[in-house]
C-alpha cells in the first residue's frame, strides 16, 4: 500500500541463472520485502490442515508471510482463515499457538465480537456506528482453498486456482501422503515444534530436498545410527543409488526415495510384522496390490513451493522471519484409521528426526546458518554466486517433469527457476 | 532443604552440580556414567502436564534414544556441536519434592548460558524449572529421570544439540 | 542533511481518510523517520516543565524526538534547552536522568567546558583555536517557548508562534490544570517513571484519549476496584454517560470528563471533608465560585500534540524509539501552594494509575502491543485499515471545535485530521 | 547463612523457595496466603535508599493495595496478564541482614524469566536485589516486608503486571 | 551486484567540509553501506600479519568490510587470503578465529575439499558436476599483497598497487615497526583480543590518533600511573609540548610521539639497563647510532587508512559492524630475535594499554558511544556538525606531509580529507 | 559443599557472598581489603588453560597492578565507570575443588548483571564459572587468588571497567 517506485528494484532475472544463482538473494532486506510481497502475499501458500482443527471453536494461528492469520473451525464445520486482526482497530484477537471450545472472537480493546466465521456479531455502544453490516468484518485472504485438507490461501486474490498452483505433481505429492492412511485422512493433532534459525527462509525448501549432503552434513547420524532407511536411499555412493531428483514444475520438487529403497516399509524403519494391523487396514481398503506399493513407497519427501515440506512422516512448515531469520516448524504426519501404536511410533520417529533437539535438523540448521553466515548476514555485501550446476548435465524429463539422479540440484533448480518466474512476473 | 539431613543436602547437591558440570563442559562419557539403564529424559513442548509421548516433545527420549544422543555427539561428526558449545548452569532453589526408601525427587529453576560455536557466535540462555530423581545406588547417587521445562517452551528455540 | 529524494516519498493523503487510516502508518520505517522529520523536528514537542529544575544547576535529560537535548536552570533562573551534545565533537555531555548542582557542563573528551546557558565558557589549550566567540557554543532548538511553565521546542525553527500552536484550546487545557494550584503553579519534582512498549507511538496518543475503551480494556480495575471516578464518567453504558470527546483543533484532543462526573472531587477519589485544606486554599484564592467549579471539573484528560498527555493528575510524554518502540513516561502532577498531605495523596494515585506496575497503564500497553502485532511489526506487510469512524454522524461543533460523545472517535480524529496535515504540507 | 542454625537455614530458604515458586506459578491466592496483614511491597525507582511515598516508586504497595493488586490479577480480565506469564526465579547469594526475637531480614540477589505470553512472545530477563523481612507467627513464617531493587530501576521498565 | 540508482545519494562533497564534518555521517545506514563498498571493498585494507600464520595449515579469519575471508598459510610457505565461504553453496568453511594444522578445508555442507591454496581438491559424487577446472575454486580478492609481512585485500581488484595506497608515509611508518626487531621481523602470535563498541568505525580512526584528548579523558591513569610515557609526549600542556600530529596523505595519519618524549625507551616504560639484551641486540644489528635513535623513537602511533593502527607496541584492527557498532581488535607488537623477557613486558604492557579491560581504552569505549548517542544513534537524525578546525590555522608542511602540533586535528582532517576523496571518487 | 563442615560452609558462603556484593556495589576499597598481598587475577581469553602471560588475557593482574587498577577507579575520573555501573552477581553450583591446611580452592558458575549506566544504558550479562583461593589468615579468610573464565571469553567483549 505504501508508494514504491522501482529506482531500486532487484533484477531478479539478472542474480538467478540456470546453473546459479546470486548470493545477495540470501541477505538483503529489499529481496525480503519483494518476497514477502510477490511469493507470500501475491502467492498461494500453505496454511494449515483442517484435521488440525478437528472441532467446531478449534482454531490455531500462522502466518501468511508477515501477515497473522487465524484458522479456525466454525459451529458448521467449515474451516475459516481469518485475519488475526481486529476489524476495527487492527488490535491481534489471538496470540497463541492454538486453543479450541471457542464459539467467537471478542477484541480485547473495546470488545467487539466476531463469530468463528468472521462476521462481526456485536460491539459495545452500538449506536455509534454507522457503518453497512459487513463493512466491519474480519478481514480474510483473497483466496483460501483446500485440497485433501491441505488448506492454502492467497493475500491478493489473484493467484489463480489452487488447483493451477498445486498443478498434477503438487497433487500427486500430497495424495501420496494422504493414501498412506487406510482411510484417506490425517490426523495432525500431536502440535508444531518451532526451530528458529538465523539463515534465510530459502535455505529450507534447498536442504529439506537436497539429496546430496546426507553423508557429509548427517555423518554423525549414519555412524551413530547405522541402517536407517537413508542407507540405501540416501547415503549409499552415488552410482549404487536409485533414488531420484524431481522438479514437478511450480516449485514444487521431490525427492523419490521409494526408488532407492531397498526393502519395503524402509521409511518407518520397521517390517511388515511389526505393524501388521496396518498393513491389514491398508489391504483391507485398497487391495493387495496397493497395499504392497504403498508399504513400499511410502511418504512423498518434497516441497510444495513455497512453504510446505512434505517430509516424510513430517509436514514442516518455513515461516520467513526477517532476511536472515526463519522458523521452521514441523508436525508428525499422524494417519487417521490406524491403530494408535502406529500413530505412536510416527511421533517417536518425528521427535529424533526434526526440530532443535533431533539427530538430523540441528546439523541442517547449523549448515544453514553457517551459510547465511559465508554470504553475508544481511550487513554486508557479497559477490558470491552459488552453484546450482550439479546434474545439469545428467538431468532428464518424464511425463511428471525433470528428473535426475538423488544427489542432483534438480530439486534447487527447479524451486529457483520458479522463484525467478514469480518474482521477475509479479514485479 | 527441609527434610534432608545436612549430610545428605550435601551430596545431593555436589551430585546435582557435577551432573552440571559434566553437562557444561560436554563431558558426555562422564554425564553418562551417571544415569540409571532406565533414565528417562524428557523435555516438554510446554508444562509437563502431558503424559510424554502423545504429543510432541523436544525431547523424549528412554535409555537406548540416550544412548544413540550421546553416540552421535561423540561420533566426532555432529556438526550442530563442531566444536561443542562452551556453556555454564547456574542451579537455584532447589526443593526436595518426594523422597522414598531408595529415591530423592527434587526440583529448582535454572540458567544455561551456551556461546552457540558453531556459527552465529550468540551468547544464548536457557532458562527454566528442572526436576531430577535421583536413586541410591551400590556405586552412589545416581540419576533416573530429568524433565526440564523451558519457560519459553512454547516458542520456537534455537538449535539444542546437547543435554539441557 | 542526508540528500533524498522522494522517489520512495509515502502519500499521506491518500492513506489517511476522514474516517479510516491504513495499518502500514504504524509500522513502516519510512513512515517514522517522516514522523521524527516533520512533527518531531519541525513542530512544536513538549520538552518538560520549569518546575522540574526548580534551581539553578538543576537538568534533565529529554528527547525532541530522537535527538538528545538537556534542559537546565541557569545562574539567572533561565531555562535553556540545549543539545545534549558537545559542540567540539558531538559527545554527549549529560547521560543521567536528571541532576542538580551544575555550575556548567564539562565535556568528558577533551575538556570543553559549556555555561549553563549553552557559551563556551573554556577549553584546554586554548591557543590551538581561532573559531570567533559563540561559533562554538552548545547548538539549541530554532525555537523555544514555555506557556504556564510548560516547556516546548521546535528544533527547526520555522513552526511558528507557540501560541498559534497551541491555539486557544491547548492553551484553555493547561490553564485548567494549572488552576488546580491555588497559587497556580505546579510542583514537578516526583520523578519520572519510564515504560518501554513494543508498539508505534501514535498508539499512546490514541489510547490516552480513547473513551471506548474502557469497561472492557479496563475490566479487571473495574471489578478490583469499583467506585472509581470512572464509574459515572467513562464505565457506565453509552447512553447513560454524559462525558463528552473533544476536538480542539491542531492535533489537540480531550476527554471531557468533569461533564459525566456525578459528584465533585470524582477526579481525586475522595471527598471534600477529606481535603478540606485544599479546599479551602482554593476557596481563598479564587473565590466560592471558581474554587466548587474546580473541585469539581478536576484536571483535564487531553492530548497536546504531539507528546504530552494531560492525564488527570498525571503528566504523560510520549517517546517515540523506532517504528515499534516507545516509551510512556509520567509523572504526578504535584501542585505548589498546597499541603503535603495532598501531593502524597496525587502520587499515590499516580502510582497505582500509571507506570508498568499500575492498575491501568499495564492493559493498555499489551493491547497497543497486540495492536502493533496485529498491523505488523514492520518486518512485514499490512493491507490493513483501521476503522476511526465511530461517532462520526452524531458529532456537533462548538465554540471550542468538535465535539462528540466520550465513547466516539472524535478525539482519534482529531489527532489523526492534523497529523495528516502536518505530514502533507512538511512533505 | 552466618547467624542462622542449619534448620532455620532449611526453614528459611525452603520459604523464601516456596514464596519464589507461587509467584513463578501466578498462585496468587497461594501467595497471598504467606505474607501478613502489614505487608508492605516496595519496587523502588533505583536503589532503596528513599523513603517510598516521596517520590515515585514502581510499587509501594501497602497491605490493602497489595490486596487490590491480587483482586485484580484474578478477576480474570486483566489483559496484562492473560494468560498468565511463564515465569522461574533464581535465587542465590542469601546473606541475613538481621534477626530479632520473631523476625528474620535477610537479603539475595535474583533473576526472574519470564514470558511475556501475552503479546511480544519474548523472554524477558528481570534482575537485582532482594530483601525479604521474615516474622516468625504461630502459622510459621510469614513475609511481612518485600523489596525488589532491579538493576535497570533507573530505565524505562516493560509491563510489570505480576508480582516480583 | 544488486542493482540501486542514486535517487537517495549521499552527497559527501556537502557533507566534508575542510575543518568540520556533519554528524549524520556517524549514523546512517546508507552511508555504513556506502562506506562498507566504497573503502571496504573497491579500497585496500589490512587483513593480518604473515607472522600470526608461522606454519603451514595455520589460518585466522577475519573480514573485508563484512565478508569473511580466512588467512592461511600454504604448504609451500604462500600465505593466501581466501573467501571464507564454499564455492558450492556459499557455506562459511571456518568458523572460529583461528587454527593451525590444516591440510585442506573440508565444507560441511556437502564436504567438497579445497586445498590450502583456495583450489577445489575433490568433492564427493564427482560425476554430477561438469564445470571446468577452476571455475569452482574458492574466491580470493581481487588483489592481495604485503609489506614487510603486512598482508592487504582489496575485493574489488582495482584499486591500483598496494605501493601506491600505502606511500612513502604508510611504508616508513610500517618500517619503524618492524625495525624495532633487531632482525626485522615482527611475532606477532599472543592473540586478539576484542572490544566490542556501541559507536560508529570512525570514532576509532579518530580517537586512537587524537592527540588533544589525553588529558582529559584519561586524566585517571595520570592520576592513578603518574610517570608514564605519555606524561612529557601527550599529558603535558600545550606550549610545552613538542610532539607532532602529521597527516601523511592517503588517510594515513601520525601522532609523532619520538619528538615529545623526554628519555630514552620512554615509550616501553623502562631503561636500557632493564633491556639491556634488546639494546645489545639492536646495536649488533644496526650500529649504535642507529640503535640509540630506535632506543629514542620507539613504535609509530598511527593509522594506516583505513582500519590498521600502529598503536605503539600494539597492532589494532578497526571491524566494522553496522553504523553504531564496531568491533577494535588488538595484539601485541611482539619482535623476532628478542629475548624471552622482551615480548613479556611487551605483552604485559599491551593487556595494560588496550582492551576492554585496560587501562585507556575503555574510557575511550565510554567516549566513543557517548559521542554516537550524541549524534543520534542512527535511528533519529541529528542537525550537529562536528568541529575539525582545531590547529589549522598554525598546521604547517614539510616533506612528509602536513604536521602540526601533537594536540591538533591535523590527523582527523588527513583522514576526512582521505576520507572524502574516496567516498566522492568511487561513487 | 562435600568436603567441608557446615559452618566452613557457611563461613566460605558468606566470604563469597560479601566478596560479591562489595564488588557489585562498586566498593573497591572494602574488596581491596579481602585480598592478600600475593592476590592474583585473571580473566582468560577462552578457558584457563594456558599460563598467563604466555598469551592475552583480558586481565592479569598481579597484586601490583590491581592497585593500580584500583587506584584508578578511585580516581572519580575513571569516565568508563563515571557512574559506577550499576550491579547484582549471582552465584551458583559452588564446588569444592581443594583444601590444604591454610587454603580452600572453591568453583561455581555465576552471572553478572550490569547496567552500563555510563553511555549506553544496556543491561549487560556476563556470565561464566570463577575459581576462588581463600586463604585463612589471622584477619579471617582471604581472597589469594581469583580467575574468572567468560562463557564467551572468546567473543569481542564490551568495556569492562570494573572488576568481575
Ligand atoms: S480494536 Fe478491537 S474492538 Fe476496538
Ligand atoms: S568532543 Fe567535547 S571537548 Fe571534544
Ligand atoms: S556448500 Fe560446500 S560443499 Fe556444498
Ligand atoms: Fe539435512
Ligand atoms: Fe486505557
Ligand atoms: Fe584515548
Amino acid at each position: 500500500m505504501l508508494a514504491r517506485t522501482d529506482a531500486d528494484a532487484v533484477d531478479y532475472g539478472r542474480l538467478i541463472e540456470d546453473r546459479r544463482v546470486h548470493g545477495s538473494l540470501y541477505g538483503d532486506a529489499r529481496v525480503f520485502a519483494d518476497e514477502i510481497d510477490r511469493i507470500f502475499r501475491r502467492g498461494w501458500v500453505f496454511v494449515g490442515h483442517e484435521s488440525e482443527v478437528p472441532a467446531a471453536g478449534d482454531w490455531v494461528t500462522r502466518r501468511l508471510g508477515r501477515a497473522p492469520v487465524v484458522m479456525v473451525r466454525a459451529g458448521d464445520g467449515a474451516v475459516h482463515v481469518l485475519a488475526n486482526r481486529c476489524a476495527h482497530r487492527g488490535t491481534m484477537l489471538c496470540w497463541q499457538q492454538r486453543g479450541g471450545g471457542r464459539k467467537s472472537f471478542q477484541c480485547s480493546y473495546h470488545g467487539w465480537v466476531f463469530g468463528l466465521d468472521g462476521r462481526l456479531r456485536s460491539m459495545p455502544g452500538r449506536s455509534g456506528f454507522e457503518s453497512a453490516a459487513g463493512a466491519l468484518d474480519l478481514a480474510r485472504p483473497g483466496q483460501v482453498a483446500a485440497y485433501q485438507g491441505f488448506v492454502f490461501a492467497n493475500q491478493s486474490g489473484d493467484a489463480g486456482p489452487l488447483d493451477e498452483h498445486l498443478g498434477p505433481g503438487g497433487k500427486m505429492l500430497i495424495d501420496r501422503a494422504v493414501e498412506l492412511s487406510p482411510v484417506g485422512r490425517l490426523a495432525l493433532g500431536a502440535g508444531w515444534i518451532g526451530q528458529r534459525v538465523a539463515s534465510n527462509w530459502k535455505m529450507w525448501p534447498e536442504s529439506d530436498n537436497d539429496g546430496y549432503h546426507l553423508a557429509i552434513a548427517h555423518a554423525s547420524l549414519q555412524k551413530a545410527v547405522p541402517g536407517t532407511q537413508y542407507e540405501a536411499a540416501l547415503f549409499s555412493p552415488e552410482l549404487d543409488n536409485t533414488s531420484q531428483a524431481r522438479d514437478h514444475g511450480r516449485g514444487h520438487v521431490e525427492l523419490e526415495l521409494r526408488c532407492g529403497y531397498d526393502r519395503e516399509l524402509a521409511w518407518l524403519g520397521t517390517t511388515r510384522d511389526k505393524v501388521a494391523d496396518y498393513a491389514a487396514a491398508l489391504e483391507r481398503a485398497y487391495g493387495r496390490e496397493a497395499a504392497d506399493r504403498i508399504l513400499w513407497d511410502g511418504p512423498p519427501h518434497a516441497l510444495i513451493f513455497p512453504n510446505l515440506f512434505l517430509g516424510e512422516m513430517n509436514l514442516a512448515i518455513v515461516e520467513p522471519v526477517g532476511p536472515g531469520e526463519t522458523i521452521h516448524y514441523h508436525t508428525p504426519l499422524l494417519l487417521g484409521g490406524v491403530d494408535a501404536g502406529f500413530n505412536d511410533r510416527v511421533l517417536r520417529q518425528s521427535e529424533a528426526a526434526m526440530g532443535p533437539a533431533s539427530f538430523f535438523l540441528p546439523d541442517d540448521a547449523v549448515i544453514a546458518e553457517r551459510m547465511q553466515q559465508g554470504l553475508g548476514s544481511g550487513r554486508g555485501t557479497t559477490d558470491g554466486w552459488i552453484d546450482l550446476s550439479r546434474g545439469a548435465g545428467r538431468e532428464r524429463r518424464d511425463a511428471m517433469g525433470r528428473v535426475g539422479h538423488v544427489s542432483d540440484e534438480t530439486t534447487n533448480r527447479g524451486f529457483w527457476q520458479h522463484y525467478r518466474s514469480v518474482m521477475t512476473a509479479r514485479a | 532443604m527441609i527434610g534432608l539431613s545436612a549430610a545428605e543436602r550435601a551430596e545431593i547437591e555436589a551430585f546435582i552440580y557435577r551432573e552440571a558440570r559434566l553437562a557444561d563442559e560436554s563431558d558426555y562419557a562422564g554425564w553418562e556414567a551417571l544415569v540409571t539403564d532406565d533414565m528417562h529424559y524428557w523435555v516438554p513442548f510446554g508444562p509437563a502436564t502431558y503424559e510424554p509421548g502423545t504429543r510432541m516433545s523436544y525431547i523424549n527420549d528412554n535409555r537406548t534414544r540416550l544412548a544413540t544422543r550421546i553416540r552421535q555427539l561423540l561420533t566426532g561428526h555432529r556438526h550442530a556441536q563442531t566444536p561443542p558449545s562452551p556453556m555454564r548452569r547456574m542451579i537455584a532453589n532447589l526443593e526436595l519434592l518426594e523422597r522414598t526408601e531408595s529415591e530423592y525427587e527434587l526440583a529448582g529453576n535454572f540458567t544455561l548460558y551456551e556461546l552457540s560455536a558453531q556459527a552465529t557466535h550468540e551468547l544464548r540462555l536457557w532458562a527454566g524449572r528442572a526436576t531430577w530423581r535421583l536413586r541410591r545406588t551400590p556405586e552412589g547417587l545416581r540419576l533416573c529421570r530429568k524433565v526440564v521445562e523451558l519457560v519459553n517452551a512454547t516458542e520456537p528455540q534455537p538449535t539444542l544439540a546437547f543435554i539441557l
